[in-house]
């Protein structure tokens, strides 16, 4: 099964790339970070610090803490997080939930701004859509995702109080956030749609198309969509994956208590168990998000698929 | 063929928007056609022929504007029709069109059947049913053998002479009373497109259909076109009926453009003839007579006034049937183009001492098809042996992908071959360091466009080998370059040119004093005139045999075009498939062949032949993949003489004749008689009425 | 709010766990006030250490220690407390392998615990050790019997005596409690006014801010003073200002622990940087309400802060001609570490620059900030301490300035000498002396530049009424709505 | 823009057939269509009067951006109640002038943006001219390191490299290019495949070059447009990255005037002195459009043969 081979080259890879990464991270924490500290608290007597030293195995060499805490993971036990003292599969469950939330919620907005925005400008080159839609996408690009954040909570939460300022408990929490989230990847899509659009409908096929007699929607749903679609997802992809690890400033701005603020938090923290088991995580939902494009992309078109 | 028109194009203009004015692509054209008759559109690139036949339809790029008097076609005026008449009941139902690429032509990511159901389907009243039968009885005449499970493949699963196929069957679903068809063999190899040609016009009159064929290919017109239409700068220059415009052109483009085409002329005419300049630009207004800045007879008058339309009306019944648009100054009439001087054409030349060897070189790639596919081997050369002897020019012919290019390469040091060796002057290539090969060997290639740096102007491009072979100082190399600039006909202003500001043809002369500056023994020319128009093809070809009688160059020239080769070639290798089938003396090969690949390459050639129709190809089939070899003789699977003994055995290389040939049938006489009284396959009883 | 009566509280760090054996953060000690009462507890007023479930205690000499417990104190499950829970509680801390936050303290000077009756037990020392009540009141919560076994599990987060129970815990989100209605009448910490109260986990100050503003949270606590100012301006919320027993100070390495030949070494450098700073107008315009500026390595109010030792006012003139006679007439590179209040941090290096110093300003987060500062490997360190919260000038000296506190920059071992002394003395003459002889040296030497003593702002709606905690610990079981 | 767009405007081999000959260089044809390109003038344009403040700001800015004045603190613009003429744009909380920091800030994100999209181009257009050229196990290698960087958050992995190895501008700089590579090698690995099958290359093969002379002679020249639109667009990104950074708090050092660390620093009074966010937030935004108009006008301008 040639199919299964690829995703077993694929998994290999992705094993291969979280060794790296998580020996890299290991080491970068061990040379520069005193965990010690962070678990025992900024005023904690020396004792203290010393006994949680030994305690944790932080005198122990670097291999052997990098072996050990892997060896726990092949055996399926993540570690327990020195600094919320809960096993980090725990942490992690509780806060992906903000975050799956937040992410899709975010790729909705980027779905529903990009795409019609994206198709209409392709079908009217030059238009004044096309016009709208790029000047959106370049100051779309140049507004810090942050700042839209504060904007957003000084304008919909403090003046005109129609959201909640932060937190993440209803789905009203939400709502600003996915905003933000979602504009941040607007521009991208937006672009790849136009291009991708205006390179199907400039193609060879689609005059085919026209000469066979279709016109209007049914040129675009019936001959172009499909073949537009297929840099889309992959850029989807991408974005899905990168808002499923990277909403850490959004998640700041917030303050919702996803995976992104986890991750800040473990690393200003050297929450060792947490980061190493976070950057599994992360580099598991990339390859995964690839792969999926990829195999969708693979059964959008025939050639991929069979080369 | 009936005399009723069908289409009348009345004044039709269309104008482009470029970055800074408007290019008029198509400058009031006007042209008729009657019902099932065929009509031929010629003309370089560029001419406006493609803009044209879009414009009947209004499929032209979203930008352009078109402008017509009228284009009546049977009871409509498709000038005035809305998009949503002419898509719901033109396009596709009453005229089909047939693309240049198909390649791309087909959408990617949809079944064949889909595609040509829907050209039904899409026009309402028809059921899927219906249409199912219909797609699976036209893909059965255009030749698709096992249509029903046809239909569920991609279009990336077939060759290109396939896909044109079903573009055919597609244009063809609805019965249109017209079809397009705009270059349909330019990509398809030679014997593919004797196929195709062949399928259209028997189609053609199966169906009654007008079509309009459009082609820079005056060989391909010459054969299968009724009428002709010479098409210069957007106008139409000369029209008639095939035989009279061919054999008796009056527009000096039409001269000139037949001067250019190798065997036009007698086959001793080493040298061709050759319209001078280029295409022009056709932005902005042209005064005169666009053609008068390349036209040896053009008078004052020309650059001035616009010529008129001149009626040859001689004993025709039709007045509109034969015209051309030219002042036709008295004074120099009977002025022909530059290459007129037959007389300095080089002589065959014959012997020397082989100064390159190919011994039993085979080169294996590693392909991988599609995302979960696996690495496969595939075999582009085959135990391939060659030699080039001093002085001669070798011609290596084949269809696409049969391993011309990688057996260069191999020549080149370019490639390693797995196995076999290549000696060059008495010594193995492996072991010459690069420098002093490339002063032995130097390539041309077929594109000129990628052929030169586009970032290095052309002075440095030309440079560049005594550059990197530490040839002179800065000041000598200059020097040297500025000659050889002389040499292939370069003005010096372009010394510091880009590549993009030259033309096709600068651009080939460029790459061919890159390749002459180190002074080479041996050039290899990749197809270096088959991106070319003919009347550059000509200049370039001219351009090079000259070369070498002045240089004293030995040549390896890969090419597909019979002609050309017929035209230059002393020594001839037929390929296939990774291996050289034949491979002898030019006029024992070419007239006499013995292997029956040679035979139908010969056969499915064109040559400018008005009173003869597209010939039946007797060859079965497409080039095979070269990934999965057939066992035995490479070809036996289109190969007309097969038997058991060559589907199981490989031939071995013997010599008939002082011809080498590789095939079991060598010594069994040719089924069809010999190319020149070859029967005549011409289905058109009336092509000249 | 009131409507509810729920108290929502903000806090700006998560909390990892509500069990105070096991964290030492701030957020927990106000909780555990809360939720969890020890032997004694500090007297918000006199800052005192004063029984809580002991009903009295009595010394039976300098290392015996009697303590009797109050009756009729329940847990939060319903189960009495007993001397068995007690000794259960110290065993626990005691043992090795419990891994509580602190054992390590509690194991360098208890020997052990025994049950002298069902409401009394005994504590026995190692040495003589003067902050025993203060231990026992900050950071020992009882616990019920087998409240740590193996097996134990009773579904509640957790099980204390205090006057409000956890009802629900969401680490990193939010910590809900409820007043227990079985608490013991006779407490001083008795009878809250309160029902619910919920700690909102809320890192972000600006996000607290507009929570307060739009009814979200009911209370903040540290807000920084520009902060306060802003807001309480508005109408809606309302401000309080409270002490801190906290410290801000820089130390030099006068050890030349970083580098043997660091200008640091000198006491002339260090003099001079003393002098350069402006702490009166850091104070006044940076640390704000109650803050002063302080001349000694400890906080006024603590016991044992008196010095005679010299005073460094302000004088960048004379800070310069004290460079100039150390030999750094053009002053010197060097990089001061810090790691919170970046804004007093910035005007601290404002201050030096203009001197003539070129300070390179590392701030970095804590975990690094302890590991350089662990490894001796800073030239100069703005750091704060908050002492706990004890008013004893033992607890920031020891930590500071004993020989083998990874703190101590000075490399004094006579200074670390008498430090120890004073903490095994328990006499309060001989303790203040030995204090006002260490704190001498400290500022003669010059090894630390004291800086200020912190205030606490609290913003909060006008319905709540709270009393100002004296040592930066509010007491929220005196909170109420106000009528 | 987007990585497709980029990739699918590398159409080197793209023939324009019908150009007349001796017409315009590349550069002057370029030359002419910015003539006629308002975005990219307008982007040009506001980044020349930046880069002026940029770099004539210790003359331009009216104060020592460093200086502090305790009893000036958050002063208000100007034009709001409270403020004075002499600190138009008000100070901050160490009553520095606002207006100055801001114009130093131009200086710092200029100077990270060029620093860190260079350091990227180096990176990116090395590893992608080697894995396009070489191809074989350098490309597997050169795959697997851009799967690694692509895996991690980029601003996750960025917050951890300066977190532990210390806040300072080359830090910032080194760590933003360091991980900002992967658009340069997608884009010049995908040319690189693609121009090494044209025939100039198998030309200057014949002509005896070494592969290095091809590398940096034949092929690289070719990337120079791309490399410079993804080089514009980059430095953007990079702006936005330092903001962002500096914003969480693990940016620039303090006191320098970054933007970012600006707004971070409003943020606590954002409700209050809201233009401690607003008017560096505006700056930024004007900085980043301009580079952005800048860099798709240089796309539209150097890529020829596009229809529509
Ligand atoms: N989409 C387009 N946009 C702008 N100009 C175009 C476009 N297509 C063609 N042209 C220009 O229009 C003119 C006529 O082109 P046309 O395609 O009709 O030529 P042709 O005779 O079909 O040439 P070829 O043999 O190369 O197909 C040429 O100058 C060409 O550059
Ligand atoms: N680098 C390569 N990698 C994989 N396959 C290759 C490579 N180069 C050539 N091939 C394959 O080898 C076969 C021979 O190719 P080659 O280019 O030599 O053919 P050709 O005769 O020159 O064709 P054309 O007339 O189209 O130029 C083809 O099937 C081609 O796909
Ligand atoms: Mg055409
Ligand atoms: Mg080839």
């Amino acid at each position: 099964m040639t199919m299964l081979n690829y995703v077993m080259r694929r998994a290999l890879l992705a094993l291969l790339v979280a060794l790296t990464v998580s020996f890299g991270t290991f080491a970068l924490f061990y040379f520069a970070t005193d965990p010690a500290q962070t678990i025992a608290g900024e005023d904690a007597p020396q004792e203290m610090v010393e006994a949680i030293r030994v305690q944790y195995g932080f005198d122990r060499p670097i291999t052997v803490q990098y072996l050990d805490w892997l060896g726990g993971v092949l055996q399926g036990d993540f570690g327990q997080s020195y600094f919320w003292k809960q096993p980090v599969v725990e942490l992690i469950r509780e806060h992906a939930k903000v975050t799956l939330l937040l992410a899709f919620s975010a790729l909705a907005v980027t779905i529903l701004i990009a795409l019609p925005l994206g198709i209409s400008a392709a079908l009217r080159p030059n238009s004044w859509v096309d016009r709208f839609a790029l000047s959106t996408a370049v100051s779309a690009q140049a507004i810090p995702n942050f700042w839209l954040g504060l904007m957003l909570i000084i304008l919909f939460a403090v003046t005109f109080p129609i959201f909640p300022v932060s937190g993440d408990s209803s789905w009203r929490h939400y709502v600003l956030p996915a905003l933000v989230l979602g504009a941040s990847s607007v521009p991208a899509v937006m672009r790849l749609t136009r291009t991708g659009l205006l390179d199907v409908m400039g193609s060879d096929y689609i005059r085919t198309a026209r000469a066979k007699g279709f016109t209007g929607y049914r040129l675009i749903v019936r001959q172009a969509l499909r073949n537009a679609l297929l840099p889309i997802v992959s850029v989807l992809a991408v974005q899905l994956g990168n808002k499923l690890g990277g909403s850490i400033v959004t998640e700041s701005v917030f303050s919702m208590n996803g995976l992104g603020r986890l991750a800040v938090e473990s690393i200003f923290n050297s929450d060792i168990p947490t980061v190493q088991s976070l950057i599994l995580l992360f580099v598991l939902t990339f390859v995964l998000l690839t792969l999926a494009a990829d195999l969708i992309n693979a059964w959008l078109d025939p050639r991929i698929r069979m080369g | 063929m009936s005399t009723e028109s069908l289409l009348e194009i009345r004044d039709l203009s269309v104008t482009l928007p470029t970055d800074s004015s408007e290019l008029r692509a198509v400058r009031g054209v006007s042209l008729d056609l009657r019902r099932g008759e065929t009509l031929g559109i010629v003309g370089e690139s560029g001419s406006g022929k493609s803009m044209t036949a879009l414009a009947l339809m209004n499929l032209l790029p979203p930008a352009a504007r078109r402008q017509a008097a009228g284009i009546h076609f049977g009871d409509a005026d498709l000038a005035t029709l809305g998009e949503k008449e002419l898509a719901g009941r033109v396009r596709g139902r009453r005229i089909g069109m047939i693309f240049q690429e198909p390649m791309t032509s087909l959408n990617p990511v949809y079944t064949i059947g889909r595609q040509l159901i829907e050209t039904m389907t899409i026009h309402g009243g028809t059921s899927v049913a219906a249409a199912r039968r219909r797609a699976i009885e036209l893909l059965e005449k255009v030749g698709l053998p096992d249509p029903a499970s046809r239909l569920k493949q991609y279009p990336h699963e077939m060759s290109g002479g396939q896909r044109q196929r079903v573009m055919i069957a597609m244009a063809l679903m609805n019965e249109p009373e017209l079809l397009i068809a705009d270059e349909p063999t330019t990509a398809l190899d030679v014997t593919i497109q004797a196929q195709i040609l062949h399928l259209l016009s028997e189609l053609q009159r199966e169906l009654g259909m007008a079509m309009i064929l459009i082609t820079h290919d005056l060989g391909v017109v010459s054969r299968a076109a009724d009428r002709i239409a010479v098409m210069y700068a957007g106008d139409i220059v000369e029209t008639g009926t095939t035989e009279a415009v061919l054999s008796a052109p009056r527009h000096p483009y039409t001269q000139g453009l037949l001067e250019c085409v190798p065997g036009y002329r007698e086959a001793s005419a080493r040298r061709l003839g050759s319209i001078p300049g280029i295409v022009p630009s056709m932005t902005g207004e042209i005064r005169g007579c666009a053609f008068a800045a390349r036209c040896p007879r053009a008078v004052p008058r020309c650059h001035q006034e616009d010529p008129p339309r001149r009626p040859v009306a001689a004993g025709q019944s039709d007045g509109a049937a034969r015209s051309f648009v030219c002042h036709d100054p008295e004074e120099t009439r009977g002025r022909g183009f530059a290459g007129g001087d037959t007389a300095t054409g080089p002589a065959i030349r014959r012997g020397g001492d082989s100064v390159l060897r190919v011994d039993d070189a085979s080169c294996t790639f590693s392909v991988r098809r599609g995302l979960f596919g696996k690495r496969k081997p595939l075999r582009a050369l085959d135990r391939v042996s060659l030699d080039i002897r001093k002085g001669e020019v070798l011609a290596l012919v084949g269809e696409s992908g049969c391993g011309k290019t990688t057996l260069t390469r191999t020549i080149m040091g370019l490639q390693t071959p797995d196995a076999g060796t290549v000696t060059l002057a008495g010594r193995p290539l492996g072991e010459q360091p690069a420098r002093q090969r490339a002063r032995l060997i130097q390539p041309i290639f077929q594109d000129p466009y990628s052929s030169l740096n586009p970032r290095q102007t052309i002075g440095d491009l030309i440079r560049r080998p005594l550059v990197i072979n530490r040839l002179g100082d800065a000041r000598e190399q200059r020097a040297r370059v500025h000659r050889m600039m002389d040499y292939v006909g370069l003005p010096s202003r372009v010394f510091n040119s880009f590549p993009d500001q030259l033309s096709g043809g600068q651009r080939q002369r460029a790459a061919i004093a890159r390749a002459l500056i180190l002074d080479p023994e041996i050039v290899i020319c990749d197809e270096p005139t088959s991106a070319l128009d003919v009347s550059v093809q000509a200049q370039i070809l001219n351009l090079l045999l000259d070369l070498r009688d002045e240089l004293d160059l030995t040549y390896l020239f890969v090419t597909h075009d019979l002609s050309v080769v017929r035209h230059l070639a002393d020594r001839v290798a037929v390929m296939y498939l990774g291996e050289i089938v034949e491979c002898g003396p030019g006029e024992q090969v070419l007239n006499r062949p013995k292997h029956p690949y040679t035979r139908a390459l010969l056969d499915s050639a064109l040559s400018i032949e008005p009173a003869l129709g597209v010939p039946a190809p007797d060859l079965a089939g497409d080039f095979p993949n070269p990934m999965n070899r057939p066992s035995g003789c490479p070809f036996h699977p289109r190969c007309p003489l097969a038997d058991q003994r060559c589907r199981q055995r490989v031939p071995a290389t013997e010599t008939l004749d002082g011809t080498l040939v590789k095939c079991w049938k060598a010594d069994t006489p040719p089924p069809s008689a010999p190319l020149d009284v070859r029967p005549d396959h011409n289905n058109k009883e009336d092509a000249a009425p | 709010g009131p409507d509810d009566d729920t108290l929502v509280v903000a806090f700006s760090k998560a909390l990892t766990t509500v069990d105070r054996l096991y964290s030492i953060q701030r957020e927990g000690l106000i909780l555990s006030r809360l939720t969890d009462d020890g032997l004694f507890y500090v007297d918000p007023d006199t800052l005192e250490f004063e029984p809580l479930a002991a009903a009295s205690y009595e010394w039976v000499d300098d290392t015996r220690l009697d303590v009797t417990l109050r009756e009729g104190i329940r847990f939060h499950d319903g189960s009495p407390l007993t001397a068995d829970d007690v000794v259960y509680t110290f065993q626990w801390v005691l043992n090795e392998d419990s891994d509580t936050s602190r054992g390590a303290v509690i194991r360098g000077w208890l020997k052990g615990v025994e049950k002298t009756g069902p409401l009394s037990v005994r504590f026995t020392l190692n040495m003589p050790y003067p902050m025993a009540l203060r231990d026992l009141a900050i950071s020992i919560p009882l616990r019920k019997r087998g409240t740590y076994d193996e097996d134990h599990d009773d579904g509640r987060p957790l099980n204390g005596i205090g006057p409000y129970r956890v009802t629900r815990f969401s680490a990193g989100r939010e910590i809900v409690l409820e007043r227990f209605e079985g608490y013991y009448a006779d407490s001083p910490k008795a009878h809250p006014a309160i029902r619910n109260m919920v700690f909102r986990v809320i890192p972000d100050e600006g996000t607290q801010q507009a929570e307060l503003l739009s009814g979200g949270i009911d209370l903040m606590m540290d807000v920084p003073p520009d902060v306060a100012d802003n807001v309480s301006a508005l109408p809606g919320v309302a401000r309080l200002e409270g002490n801190d027993i906290r410290i801000g100070y820089l130390t030099l390495d006068a050890g030349g622990y970083s580098d043997p030949d660091s200008p640091m070494t000198n006491l002339k450098v260090r003099q001079a940087i003393n002098h350069a700073i402006d702490r009166e107008a850091i104070t006044r315009y940076l640390v704000r309400g109650s803050a002063r500026a302080i001349p000694y390595a400890c906080h006024p109010r603590q016991f044992g802060c008196d010095s005679d030792g010299p005073r460094y006012p302000y004088d960048p003139g004379k800070a310069r001609k004290l460079l100039a006679e150390a030999g750094y007439p053009n002053g010197f590179s060097f990089k001061l570490w810090a790691y919170r209040e970046k804004i007093i941090a910035e005007a601290i290096v404002n201050n030096l620059e203009a001197v003539g110093l070129d300070v390179d300003l590392r701030f970095v987060k804590l975990n690094v900030f302890s590991k350089v500062r662990n490894e001796h490997r800073m030239e100069a360190f703005f750091a704060s301490y908050g002492s706990g919260g004890t008013p004893d000038a033992s607890a920031s000296t020891g930590v500071h300035f004993a020989a083998d506190s990874s703190r101590n920059y000075s490399g004094d071992a006579a200074l670390s000498r008498t430090v120890l002394a004073a903490e095994r003395t328990i006499d309060p003459g001989q303790r203040r002396r030995l204090y006002r002889q260490a704190l001498d040296r400290i500022a003669e030497q010059a090894y630390w530049v004291p800086l200020f003593s912190y205030s606490q702002n609290y913003l909060l709606t006008p319905a709540l009424s709270l009393p100002v905690p004296d040592d930066g610990v509010p007491r929220l079981w005196q909170a109420a709505w106000r009528p | 823009m987007t990585l497709k767009e980029t990739v699918d405007q590398t159409d080197l081999a793209a023939p324009s057939p019908h150009q007349e000959a001796l017409g315009l260089t590349p550069g002057q044809a370029a030359l002419k269509r910015a003539r006629h390109h308002l975005g990219l003038q307008l982007g040009l344009g506001m980044l020349l009067v930046m880069g002026v403040f940029a770099l004539l700001a210790p003359w331009l800015a009216p104060h020592d951006p460093y200086l502090q004045n305790l009893s000036l603190r958050l002063l208000p613009p100007a034009w709001v109640d409270g403020g004075q003429w002499h600190y138009v744009l008000g100070t901050d909380h160490l009553g520095r002038d606002y207006l100055s920091r801001i114009i130093y800030g131009a200086r710092i994100s200029m100077m990270i943006g060029l620093g860190a999209a260079t350091i990227g181009a180096l990176i990116g257009v090395t590893l992608g001219i080697i894995a396009g050229y070489f191809g074989g196990w350098l490309d597997q290698a050169v795959n697997f390191l851009v799967t690694c960087q692509l895996a991690v958050p980029s601003l996750l992995l960025i917050m951890a490299l300066v977190f532990v190895i210390g806040q300072s501008i080359t830090v910032v700089i080194f760590v933003i290019g360091a991980t900002h590579w992967v658009f340069y090698l997608v884009v010049t690995r995908a040319a690189t495949l693609r121009i090494r099958e044209l025939d100039f290359v198998a030309a200057a093969g014949a002509m005896g070059a070494s592969k290095w002379q091809i590398a940096v002679k034949e092929i690289l020249p070719n990337l120079v447009n791309q490399i410079m639109v993804i080089f514009t667009l980059e430095v953007a990104v990079a702006i936005l990255n330092e903001a962002t950074l500096s914003f969480l708090g693990l940016g620039v050092p303090s006191p320098i005037p970054s933007w970012g660390l600006m707004i971070a620093e409003g943020k606590t009074a954002m409700f209050f002195q809201p233009w401690l966010v607003i008017l560096p937030g505006i700056a930024l935004f004007v900085l980043v459009i301009a580079i952005n108009l800048l860099g798709d006008g240089v796309r539209d301008v150097t890529v020829t043969n596009r229809r529509s």
